[in-house]
């Protein structure tokens, strides 16, 4: 566990416990899907995914914005093989994250894939996306009712001669 | 017909990684065939992974996921011998299931 | 640049005299020939992609009643094809150039 | 101005007068000699790129570029051609209507033989491919033949190739002019240019491996066969060798030959048998 260096360790060991206590009430429900721990809503987000630009997918998916973090990993290659077939995942050293998600800007439909994350479940995912062409790709991670974000851009061209 | 899903589960210590791969077209409806139709829609929204009971891990997918999706992740709390249920749902209404033991 | 020069006023002279509407009869001489050039060009088994789809446009064109569009498209790959059969006669022994020795 | 032309005339014929008396293979009739084509040709690669691994030519573009090489072994883990490699081996031993499979085709029930695909047909005096030599089982066995460039002949090879992963090419060229004539053939398709963008297969994969084309890495023409079938990402499906030839003329808009023509299966007798020794890396995943 990653030692708590902030400015009121004390205080944070206390919230930690109370939330952990809150957490063990609930322990059977597979998703904590307490308010602490708003994850998307269990059905699929049909909504976020019809909202063409980030913005309104991330506010259509999680309601509020996220703020950038380097505690979340994003790895995609910097000049895709092949916009088909794009490998990106992530890595946080988040704890308590209920879920991750991915935003291709430049597609025709921001939000690609959404990932919920039960307890014990490692926050990392690794998938492969389509991009339609050069774009900023957006990894949004919830982790204990706050969203933070890592954002990186990625280069799509066709490939070959042309023909 | 063999299943779908190709998945692969391996444990070590407490922590098991599992890696999937599903034979699905994922089609975007955004594509036109060969004679100008467009293709319509065809991809997998829902994949859910359960192991002892519980959902593990859940994706919700979109258009915009490669054709044979692969998705990795790990969890704890399984140990070698385990059953991993792995189903999926795609916007047709179609849908395939399968079982995988944790190696 | 004076020898530019001179080549550009031929060249409009050229396009003014052949001002009148190209007529059904220009174009099926112009296609013949394409058509010709082009089995030739086949036959070489080097025909470029560019050349079929120039002389089908000269036929949709034709099909329309542009026959001066379609003169054009059938003028243009007729030089295609020829320019496709002089690459196969010249890559009959430039390509030992390249061979790695 | 007209001095300067003359002048320019001049040396150029000079220079081509001088380069016919020095290389004397251009002045004696060239005899056709594959055992010294083949050492030239892997020397020309291996002191091209003296630090990539012989045997790592056969991995085409990601032999060229560390970071996609890194992509390439993480989609190696779960590879995209698996279905194919899966259906492959169900179709290998599902039997024909007459009871027979592929097996009884081929030595060796068909298993770790690729690599000494193409072989010479002395009794045809042709050159015979591993597509060309499944499709004649089908017909001989009274089934219809497979496009050769859709997936069902890319899941068959896919799987003959995996049974012979990683043994070298053993390719043979019989003492035979017909045979010889082949693989002259062979070379000198490659080594044509074609298609009004007027590339050779040497132009791109000759002079200018590890460089790109738009987004795309060229691979090193050493070993460019040895990983098929392939599943291409840009295909999002497999691809026999007849669908690469295919599209590869296309690309640089040349009309394709029907797939399996005297050209295509003398250039892929050439392309394998100058990578004799280099290991059968089929079936390939590529961008």
């Amino acid at each position: 566990m990653t030692t708590t260096t902030g400015p009121h360790p004390t205080r944070r060991l206390i919230l930690q416990g109370a939330v952990s206590v809150a957490l063990i009430g609930l322990g059977n429900l597979p998703f904590a899907a307490s308010p602490a721990r708003a994850a998307a809503n269990d059905k699929y987000p049909e909504e976020a995914f019809k909202q063409k630009s980030e913005a309104d997918a991330i506010k259509a998916l999680y309601g509020r914005n996220a703020e950038p973090s380097d505690k979340v990993k994003l790895d995609a290659p910097e000049i895709a093989e092949n916009g088909g077939v794009v490998p990106v995942s992530v890595t946080t050293t988040l704890d308590k994250v209920s879920s991750i998600s991915f935003f291709v800007a430049e597609n025709p439909y921001a939000l690609a894939a959404s990932y919920k994350f039960a307890e014990g479940t490692i926050p990392a995912v690794a998938n492969r996306l389509k991009m339609a062409k050069s774009t900023k790709l957006v990894a949004i991670v919830e982790a204990d009712g706050k969203l933070y974000s890592a954002t990186k851009d990625v280069k799509v061209t066709v490939g070959g001669c042309g023909g | 017909m063999a299943s779908s899903i190709r998945v692969r589960a391996n444990a070590n210590g407490d922590i098991t990684e599992v890696q999937a791969l599903i034979q699905h077209p994922m089609d975007t409806g955004l594509v036109k065939n060969p004679n100008g139709e467009l293709i319509p829609a065809h991809y997998i929204q829902e994949l859910k992974f359960e192991c002892n009971g519980k959902d593990v891990f859940v994706a919700n997918w979109g258009t915009a996921v490669s054709k044979d999706p692969y998705v990795k992740f790990s969890f704890k709390g399984a140990k070698k011998g385990d059953e991993l249920k792995i189903s999926w749902t795609d916007n047709k209404g179609g849908s395939d299931t399968t079982t995988a033991k944790i190696a | 640049m004076k020898r530019t020069l001179a080549f550009a006023m031929l060249l409009a002279l050229g396009l003014v005299a052949q001002a009148r509407a190209a007529t059904e009869a220009d174009y099926k001489a112009a296609y013949a020939a394409a058509e010709a050039a082009a089995k030739e060009a086949a036959s070489l088994r080097h025909q470029w992609t560019t050349t079929v789809s120039t002389l089908a446009a000269a036929k949709k064109a034709a099909d329309g009643g542009d026959f001066d569009r379609a003169t054009a498209a059938a003028k243009e790959a007729e030089a295609l094809a020829k320019a496709s059969i002089f690459q196969a006669t010249s890559e009959k022994e430039a390509w030992k150039a390249m061979e790695i020795r | 101005m007209k001095t300067r032309l003359s002048l320019l005339l001049g040396s150029v014929s000079a220079a081509l007068v001088a380069f016919a008396l020095t290389s004397p293979h251009v002045v004696a009739a060239d005899k056709i000699d594959p055992v010294t084509d083949a050492k030239a040709f892997q020397n020309f690669f291996f002191q091209k790129f003296p630090n990539v691994k012989h045997e790592d030519f056969v991995n085409g573009p990601y032999s060229m570029n560390e970071d996609m090489k890194r992509q390439w072994q993480e989609k190696e883990e779960f590879p995209p051609y698996e279905f194919a490699l899966d259906a492959g081996k169900e179709m290998f031993s599902t039997p024909f209507k007459n009871g027979k499979t592929y097996a009884d085709c081929f030595p060796n029930g068909g298993i770790g033989i690729r690599q000494n695909y193409p072989y010479f047909d002395t009794k045809e005096g042709k050159v015979v491919t591993l597509e060309l030599a499944l499709n004649r089982c089908r017909e001989a066995n009274g089934e219809a033949p497979y496009s050769y460039v859709k997936d069902e002949m890319a899941s068959l090879t896919a799987y003959m190739a995996f049974t012979s992963r990683g043994k070298p090419m053993d390719i043979k060229i019989p003492d035979d002019p017909r045979a010889l004539a082949a693989f002259e053939n062979g070379k000198r398709y490659f080594y044509t240019r074609r298609g009004q963008m007027n590339f050779s297969c040497a132009g791109c994969h000759v002079q200018s491996p590890g460089e790109r084309i738009r987004a795309e890495t060229l691979a090193p023409a050493l070993g460019i066969v040895n990983a098929m079938p392939i599943y291409r990402s840009e295909w999002s499906g497999m691809g026999t060798t007849s669908r690469r030839f295919v599209t590869c003329n296309s690309q640089t808009r040349a009309v394709p030959l029907e797939p399996q023509a005297d050209e295509y299966r003398d250039v892929e007798y050439f392309l394998s048998y100058v990578a004799n020794g280099l290991p059968i890396s089929g079936p390939g995943a590529r961008p």
